[in-house]
């Protein structure tokens, strides 16, 4: 196959919403999304409590934080695949092989990336934030909404380089979710596979999407950090 | 029963960072009177301002406010708070429109909506920013964020206004209407206003008395003007000698 | 062989050669005893690349492998009539076996034929793992499920895209049914919770073959060693090599080709 | 396998220098190291020129830079197969399956992060650096040393983030190295391939010292941004 | 030819950003004064004096150094730079030692390490700093790191010395100690200092002859006392009373 012959027929896969294609990608949007969806949900207030502590007193939760933001996505697969496995202490669960355990190991991955980024973002101007707003008479509830809502573009930055990471890992998913077809299967456990098998053309298809979708993931990025920085 | 007038009062305020940086055996301040702090850098100027606002917890001793010790405990979400206000040296504005900035104060105050349009529309007029109302604060110069952050400050009458060098890096015309809403506010309300300034002629020009911090001491306090005509201490006399210079 | 070796010459010694191999005989680690005896001898050591059957006639299409151990006879034998691959060889042979849970909820421990307990399988819905990646025991079971008459695969049958040693393991883990070949479900059934539960089957016989990839069709590719590792698979050495090679005491796989065309 | 036992025969694995566990390793660290130095080699200089320019004028290129840097490694491997493949351009090469087109798939990922963050990091400071310098009279040498040596905790951090990203990978690894043993086999496709034959003790061997390397590229990193503000 | 005596004149400079910024028919500088640059804020003289270190390509006009045209073709990495220098209003200081700091200008002009070794020594006792060699500028408070920057910038001995506000936001006596050295500098060498400053007070202190510019274009000039005596300019005249407020 000649590459460019496959890129286009991999567009007339992507236009024509070829079914196989379209039900990976709508999985890898789903799962991914749900699990940054939760891990937002840990993972901001969690950044947000740190950012506006003493960088001193947190010191080692920043570091801790740092370590599992690179946790590699393949030793987090394995430490589900033991957890969740028949003989392991979780197995009575049945969720190995399953898009919810997919979901576990990408929220694993996403809460320290999402809480480590917030709290960056919060610390460069979080404090002053939070005493602007007592300064105003602003009681805990209206601060800390203050304080999130000032640092937007840090945390939608955060959320958004969240999702990018998890939407294009592989090794957590494969060695998790098993890559069953129509069960587990998502874009990038479909590209090794198709690239394995020789159907360039899904891959290249699966490529496309991909890329397209981390096109947009991370345009959102820049502009939230470019954003942020000129609208001061 | 303490002094109703009295709306400030600290007591054996003491405050120790690496080492102690405050210590302050006793200053009250009354109603409706503008007060400057004056001293070098690192007096603890702005560590009494911030202890004051409860931005910092005092090491030792207490902040009588309206009679009310509010420094007990270490609760910092008091009532009182509402009742004061403290302005930066560099302010921060919220990253939304001049009227919600101004805005701010007055919603968690639950003030209603047509009470908030008519403040901020009053004081947009009287710091001289009629059309602002709709600009994004990031937009602003220095000049004018001061002013915003002031008349942000005031919007909800605080009966205690405390500012960190409302002016520095200001410019003369942007100088001169910051101390004219000063005097403004001293003549058309009840508020206390405390500032801490490095400028001595601002506080000449400004305070009605003056107190002078030196180490986290207070080293002389009193009538601006006799301060500054015959001040007792020898510190207070050289840092008054040293606006020869300025 | 085609290629005839000029005995006159000194041989040129290739550092390496690239075999594209189908992951059950990479998983049953047949190759770990076989490589380095041949590595020894010649000089020339053999980089495997461990894929689907169907994969790895791909990537030796391709060019990126020298020879090909893969266990697809129909399709090899086509390959090698279109010119994609010469020195094809029966290399060894074993069977496919049908493993399933201990508790075999099924009843395929009673059956003999593959296709009724493919039949047995899909009547009562219950939970198969298919290879999926067009490997040469994928490539079988899809066989098997046309013979049964069974063209309908619901929520019970899943295809997972991966190597024979992973389907295993899944179909462990969710006590499920599948198609293997016996030499990779011995070496991994001691961390298995899985039971032959079928066996025997002349439709399970299984014959590999050894092939290299023309060089008629790709110059680059390292023909002469490619032939000298095939030489050294059929040769007595080899075949005795593939013949004494056990787990748990079982031979897996037995030398040579096994059943008449 | 019980999860404790796997990681107490996993650690004696790693203590007695297990000489199959000791070489995967050592292959991780030279492919990935290699990657990253030519990618810093790349992206530092191009970071520091982008970081020096107008925002406004780099709109483009920060954008795409951000959008390569989310690159999907599972795309790079793909792009890279059909380049490498015997029947793409570059087949004659010969370099699919060897460590040399590993290097390649990762420094192309790696590049885009080192410069982006470059970029970032000289933006906040260097062109004030630059123009301090120059009003001193440094030449255009001077001048940029001193830029780079200025930010050095920024791109320290850049680069490590790099090294961090990149050995951390399975997609592209795995596609354009095909996890040879001995020859293109690192640590996570070893990972990936041992979990699915059940040597627990192996994958989860490796596992930790990947988990250990993570650790320690990451206090790096913490210490490099940390240690930036703090020095200022 | 030139008089020789005048180091620095431009000559229809423009700047044009959004708008025209500045815009100066002629103005010459000479050897071994001292000048004051006053105006509003956005008056154009940060822009002035990055056109005159070719921080800025001028969009018009001519920049002559010692009598050569140092603006031609956009060039800006010409000698001439190295005999001026530009101390900014808030001072970058590298991070690495004081004396690293001080001795940069040095090595960029291969000075020996045995000079520059005499050279920052002499330079630290000068500004009051002289336990402060090895210690690291991050460390330095702002009135420090000021009074570095100026020894950084005089430590080659420029023949032109621009400074854009350099006693903004520091403490009188840090103000004072930095308009010593330029004093002295004034007194001692041959050097021909330029300084912008808010501050006429200390423009009156420091300068001999003082500029005064507004909305890009000079309004008034010549020498200081004059100046503030009898302005000609109703601006300047407005803006001299201004420090009435100030
Ligand atoms: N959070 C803190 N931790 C440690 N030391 C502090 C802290 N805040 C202030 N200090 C120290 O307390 C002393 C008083 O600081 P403060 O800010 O009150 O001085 P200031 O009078 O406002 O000075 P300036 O005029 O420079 O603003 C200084 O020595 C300062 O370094
Ligand atoms: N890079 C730039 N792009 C666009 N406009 C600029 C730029 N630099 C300066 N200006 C504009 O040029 C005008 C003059 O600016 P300049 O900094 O020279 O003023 P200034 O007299 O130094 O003021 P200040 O006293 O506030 O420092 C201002 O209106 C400013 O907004
Ligand atoms: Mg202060
Ligand atoms: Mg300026």
């Amino acid at each position: 196959m000649s590459l460019l012959k496959g890129i286009a027929e991999a567009f007339s896969l992507i236009l024509t919403l070829d079914p196989y294609l379209t039900q990976i990608v709508l999985l890898s949007l789903q799962v991914s999304g749900l699990a940054v969806f939760f891990a937002a949900l840990a993972g901001v207030p969690l950044g947000t409590y740190l950012g506006l502590k003493p960088q001193e007193r947190t010191r080692f939760a920043g570091k801790l934080l740092y370590t599992l933001m690179g946790m590699p996505p393949v030793v987090a697969g394995l430490l589900f695949y033991l957890l969740f496995s028949r003989m392991g202490p979780f197995g009575v669960l049945g969720l190995l092989y399953t898009p919810t355990a997919m979901i576990l190991a990408q929220f694993v991955l996403a809460v320290p990336i999402i809480a480590a980024l917030t709290m960056i973002g919060i610390r460069s101007r979080g404090k002053d934030v939070q005493e602007t707003a007592r300064t105003l008479g602003a009681g805990r509830l209206l601060t800390a909404w203050t304080v999130v809502r000032e640092s937007r573009f840090a945390i939608s930055g955060a959320i958004v380089t969240g999702l990018g990471r998890v939407i294009a890992e592989v090794g957590a998913v494969m060695i998790v979710g098993g890559n069953i077809e129509g069960h587990t299967r998502v874009m990038t456990t479909a590209i090794v596979l198709e690239t394995g098998k020789g159907n360039f053309e899904l891959a290249v298809g699966l490529g496309l999407v991909l890329l397209i979708i981390s096109f947009v993931i991370n345009s959102l990025l820049y502009s939230f950090q470019g954003g942020g920085k000129e609208i001061a | 029963m303490p002094d109703k007038d009295i709306i400030l009062e600290v007591k054996n305020l003491s405050k120790v960072f690496d080492k102690e940086v405050l210590n302050i055996k006793k200053l009250s301040f009354r109603r409706g009177k503008v007060y400057g702090i004056i001293g070098p850098s690192g007096s603890g100027k702005s560590t009494f301002l911030r202890l004051v606002n409860l931005l910092e917890l005092p090491t030792k001793g207490k902040i009588y406010f309206k009679g009310e010790d509010i420094s007990m405990n270490g609760r910092t979400d008091i009532p009182a708070r509402r009742e004061m206000t403290l302005v930066f040296q560099k302010p921060l504005l919220f990253r939304t429109s001049v009227e919600e900035n101004i805005a701010y104060g007055l919603k968690a105050r639950r003030f209603t909506k047509e009470e908030i349009k008519a403040r901020v529309e009053t004081l947009l007029e009287k710091v001289g920013l009629r059309d602002f109302a709709g600009r994004h604060a990031g937009t602003l110069s220095g000049g004018e964020a001061q002013r915003v952050a002031l008349a942000r400050a005031v919007a909800f009458e605080p009966a205690l206004l405390l500012m960190d060098e409302p002016t520095a890096n200001l410019d003369p015309s942007n100088v001169e209407l910051i101390e004219r809403l000063i005097m403004d506010l001293n003549r058309n309300t009840d508020m206390t206003i405390v500032m801490v300034t490095h400028n001595i002629f601002q506080a000449r020009r400004v305070a009605q008395d003056v107190i002078f911090l030196h180490e986290g001491r207070i080293v002389e306090m009193g009538a601006t003007e006799k301060m500054f005509t015959s001040p007792q201490d020898p510190r207070t006399r050289a840092f008054v000698d040293g606006r020869m210079i300025f | 062989s085609n290629a005839p070796v000029d005995k006159g010459e000194v041989d040129k010694v290739d550092e390496f050669i690239i075999l594209a191999t189908t992951t059950s005989t990479y998983d049953s680690g047949l190759l770990d005893v076989l490589l380095p005896v041949f590595s020894q001898k010649y000089g020339t050591k053999v980089r495997v690349i461990s894929q689907g059957t169907g994969q790895a006639l791909e990537t030796g299409k391709r060019g990126d492998a020298d020879l090909l151990l893969v266990h697809d006879r129909a399709s090899e034998l086509q390959l090698v009539e279109e010119g994609h691959f010469t020195d094809r060889q029966d290399v060894m042979f074993n069977d496919f076996i049908v493993v399933g849970p201990s508790a075999d909820p099924a009843g395929l421990k009673g059956i003999e034929k593959v296709t009724d307990a493919f039949t047995a399988i899909a009547f009562g819905g219950h939970t198969f793992v298919s290879r999926g990646d067009d490997s040469g025991t994928n490539r079988k079971e899809l066989s098997l499920w046309e013979k049964a008459g069974i063209g309908d695969f619901k929520d019970w049958y899943l295809s997972v895209g991966q190597g024979m040693g992973d389907t295993l393991r899944m179909a462990g883990e969710k006590q499920a049914y599948t198609l293997t070949d016996r030499a990779t479900y011995l070496s991994l059934k001691n961390s298995l919770d899985l039971e032959i539960v079928l066996e025997g089957d002349s439709l399970l016989f299984n014959q590999y073959g050894i092939m290299a990839v023309n060089p008629a069709n790709h110059s680059h590719v390292k023909y002469e060693s490619a032939v000298k590792f095939i030489d050294f698979l059929m040769s007595s050495e080899g075949q005795e090599l593939i013949a004494f090679f056990q787990i748990g005491g079982e031979g897996l796989f037995f030398p040579g080709k096994g059943v008449d065309d």
